[in-house]
């Protein structure tokens, strides 16, 4: 037997789970000290759990806030906001209301669509909140604040194809300030635009669109910050994850770590930043 | 013949001429409006598979009221079915199939077309002030083959078809065939090239309704 | 009841699935008829399949090849070949072979390695078939062939970073011609390449890397394309599926049309072409 | 006190020095050699996710060898077990999360590091004939902060602490920190700050083996 505190490993295989001792004086694990048990019923990978026992002692990574003051904490005035969903579906409505009760202002909002009625971004926007939109498709079944707002000249508006815009975040995420891309050449929204001809095509040169903020919904949630979402829920929701500086989630359903399949999760914890618990919120009318 | 004789197209009789052009395993997606028309008659043994921007491959019709799923919607934001063999995706991924060339097919509808292939159907005016493209310019640019249904004249009987287009581009010389009320064209290098008229016009009829010049086959 | 040949429509709803019966002729699908059953055994959301009856005898998409010769079908001479793989994890061992079989020479190849040992990309390097290689890692564990060709300025190499070499085939599947990367800036990969300073900081240019054919390995496919992969088997398939004008895979598991779960299916079908079942090839040792 | 007195840090030292400055909650990747073993050392209390090239999230230490999962490698090639939590991802999404900023760290091994922060660690030679870059040079010029561990000197006594690399470049002013054998150094504006030294070590005798200028903090 090992002395001291001790730490596990687990191994789960087949139908028998390995918890490997490991001596954490000297932080080796050794395979002498094993011992197996009957599988949990954990998912059917070869994982590996290492924890100090008793887990309830340690710290651990814990992206989970318990409040909506917490996931707006540091929110500023003057900052991008990058908002996920499309139609009502896989858009993050309860944060936009903690946004509206955050307070933050002068605010620049990407979204596919420019708000709806006199809730969520709408809201925000008639508040005088919204400095600027980018958005692809301003009208909605009910624009009236946005077109109001737009008309007195008191909101800024950057119309971007919806692919651009997507791709525009993707590429915030993943390191690329600028690319080219067909879409737009010939219109409006290549005028001032750098045009280069590429293998005999025309492109024109668009910019990464990086966010302070980014709010978004998810279906599934563990304490690291994994995400999946449901069936179109999924939308913007990973890209806006990957462009912002500070991802809030909220999330219908909390999960145990390692309870999302490793090959399912749909985003990665390192592009989320905290997550709040919203049990609730399927996709209503619009 | 006078032009009383003729009998257009129905919205019903358009979606089904483009319907019937889509060979089984193409990748599809069809814009708001008539185009939308098009997925209810593809003819049942050919299995096509449809897109929409919001991520969705392999769309099926919409569903039953007592079966919906509030999680699915096309890009119409209409309720829609999965077919067995569709996936989700995020949308630069979804975006990427458009922009990549992945897309045999889009269809749209249009205000425009020009004997080019040019096509305007995002707004209606250069002054505009908040005109909404969606994922319009994309799907342009970016299908392999773009076709449009729209009517052929306005309402008030202008020509739709067109030597240049007087509305804002949505994108420049891509669509390859137009399905009117009147008439099928492709758009050729010559310009619009008739492949077939509503019943009882005749050419001169069809081309007395078009502001661009319209050429036969051969 | 409705006349002339019938098409069904399913519905999967909790513990019953409903038929809904559509008329061939009129197309339209009528509430009024249906039929509720217990439920299939089918994936666990709303699905909709459209078929006619008898399923036998109609025409269907059907990737599944039943031969490396229908696979291999129509490689020219001259291609680029996008191979996917890390180590041996997610290669497709067996289409290597095949195109080694298949005999087509002069090509260009893009993989993460060079080859190693005398078989698979080594054995088509050293039967004088490629013409170029563009990597990030030429060395292997034995890197004979490449290093003895090389040497006798018998193959061309392209040395590309591993994420350029990702983001460029990514950017060739999603319609990105040219995109600009903070990789290489000052080395000798940015040597003759575009530079710009972007907000303060320098990028080069680089373009996207398309394939005329890609072969790729995955674990599970179903007869529209549709892919997944196990664990790290799935590094550059996905991309290499995007980037290459004919994607040809072979795969472990071939499942019925709707056992994938549409949420977590890897490489939608749109990007693949061809699928031959390969019922082995789990990772060796390298 | 005479260079024979002081003790110089062996692998696993220099491993676990890096090992304590890691907070928790950091995302790090480690490169090939002594780095591979900093995820040995983190303090036992401190949850650290650890991603490799290969589109592994969350990588848990080496597996039993009676408990290999073939399909689970990192960018080394060796056998790994995958944490709770852990994901996979596509090598595309991979590099996205080095290239785009969201590591907290790398840590690398190198041939030389410059007292402005560029590393060489990829080629030995301009004419080397195929140099193998693998993720180097993205991890370098990617990752928030680039942490080196090597040796202070070659074999042969030349520093590896330089005023300008000879080797071809893998990145510029990316270093932030460089462990070796005999010290700890930051990389700052006025060059080479050294934060701790081999038991034993003196200043002047570090500043011996070392080309470029050392300075104390303060």
């Amino acid at each position: 037997m090992v002395s001291g505190l001790l730490t596990e490993t687990l191994w789960g295989r087949g139908d028998e789970t390995t918890y490997q001792i490991v001596d954490i004086n000297t932080n080796q694990y050794n395979s002498a000290n094993r011992l197996t048990l009957a599988r949990s019923p954990s998912p059917a990978l070869n994982l590996c759990v290492r924890k100090r026992l008793p887990e309830g002692t340690r710290r651990m990574i814990n992206k989970i806030v318990q409040s909506m003051a917490d996931a707006m904490a540091g929110i500023k005035d003057g900052s991008t906001v990058l908002l996920a969903g499309f139609g009502s579906v896989g858009q993050p409505n309860a944060l936009i209301d903690g946004l509206i009760e955050q307070g933050a202002k002068d605010l620049t909002v990407a979204a596919n669509n420019a708000g709806s009625g006199h809730v969520g971004l709408a809201r925000l926007m008639e508040l005088g909140r919204v400095r600027k939109i980018i958005c692809s498709f301003p009208r909605s079944s009910d624009p009236v604040v946005f077109e109001t707002l737009y008309r007195a000249g008191q909101i800024e508006l950057e119309i971007v194809p919806q692919g651009t815009i997507a791709e525009r975040m993707r590429a915030a995420g993943a390191g690329v300030p600028a690319f080219f891309t067909a879409t737009g050449v010939g219109t409006k929204m290549a005028v001032g635009k750098e045009h280069r001809e590429i293998d005999g095509r025309t492109y024109i040169l668009e910019n990464a669109l990086y966010g302070d903020v980014g709010l978004v919904e998810a279906w599934e949630a563990d304490r690291w910050g994994n995400l999946t979402y449901k069936l179109a829920g999924r939308n913007f929701n990973p890209v806006v994850s990957m462009a912002s500086k500070t991802t809030i989630v909220q999330t219908q359903h909390v999960v145990g770590l390692g309870d999302l399949h490793p090959d399912n999760i749909h985003t990665p914890g390192i592009f989320v930043d905290r997550v709040l618990h919203i049990p609730y919120g399927d996709p209503g009318s619009f | 013949m006078s032009d009383s004789e003729f009998k257009p197209f129905n919205r019903v009789q358009m979606a089904q001429r483009a319907a019937t052009d889509i060979p089984e395993g193409w990748y599809v997606n069809l814009g708001i409006g008539i185009p939308t028309l098009v997925a209810d008659h593809v003819p049942l043994d050919r299995e096509v598979i449809f897109h929409s921007e919001n991520g969705i491959l392999g769309m099926g019709p919409a569903p039953a009221k007592d079966a919906i799923e509030p999680w699915l919607i096309n890009a119409g934001k209409q309720y829609i079915t999965l077919r067995s063999g569709g996936s989700i995706c995020h949308h630069a991924d979804s975006f990427a199939m458009i922009r990549g060339g992945h897309l045999d097919l889009c269809v749209l509808g249009a205000f425009q077309v020009a004997d080019n292939g040019d096509i305007a159907n995002w707004a209606t005016s250069e002054n505009d002030t908040a005109p909404a493209v969606g994922g319009a310019m994309d799907l342009a640019a970016g299908a392999k083959r773009l076709w449009v249904i729209m009517d052929h004249t306005t309402k008030d009987g202008s020509s739709k078809l067109v030597t240049k287009c007087s509305y804002p581009l949505t994108a420049e010389s891509c669509v390859k065939r137009v399905y009117t009320n009147l008439a099928t064209l492709d758009v050729t290098e010559r310009g619009f090239m008739v492949l077939g008229m509503a019943p009882g016009l005749t050419l001169e009829n069809l081309q007395a309704r078009t502001d661009a010049k319209l050429h036969l086959p051969g």
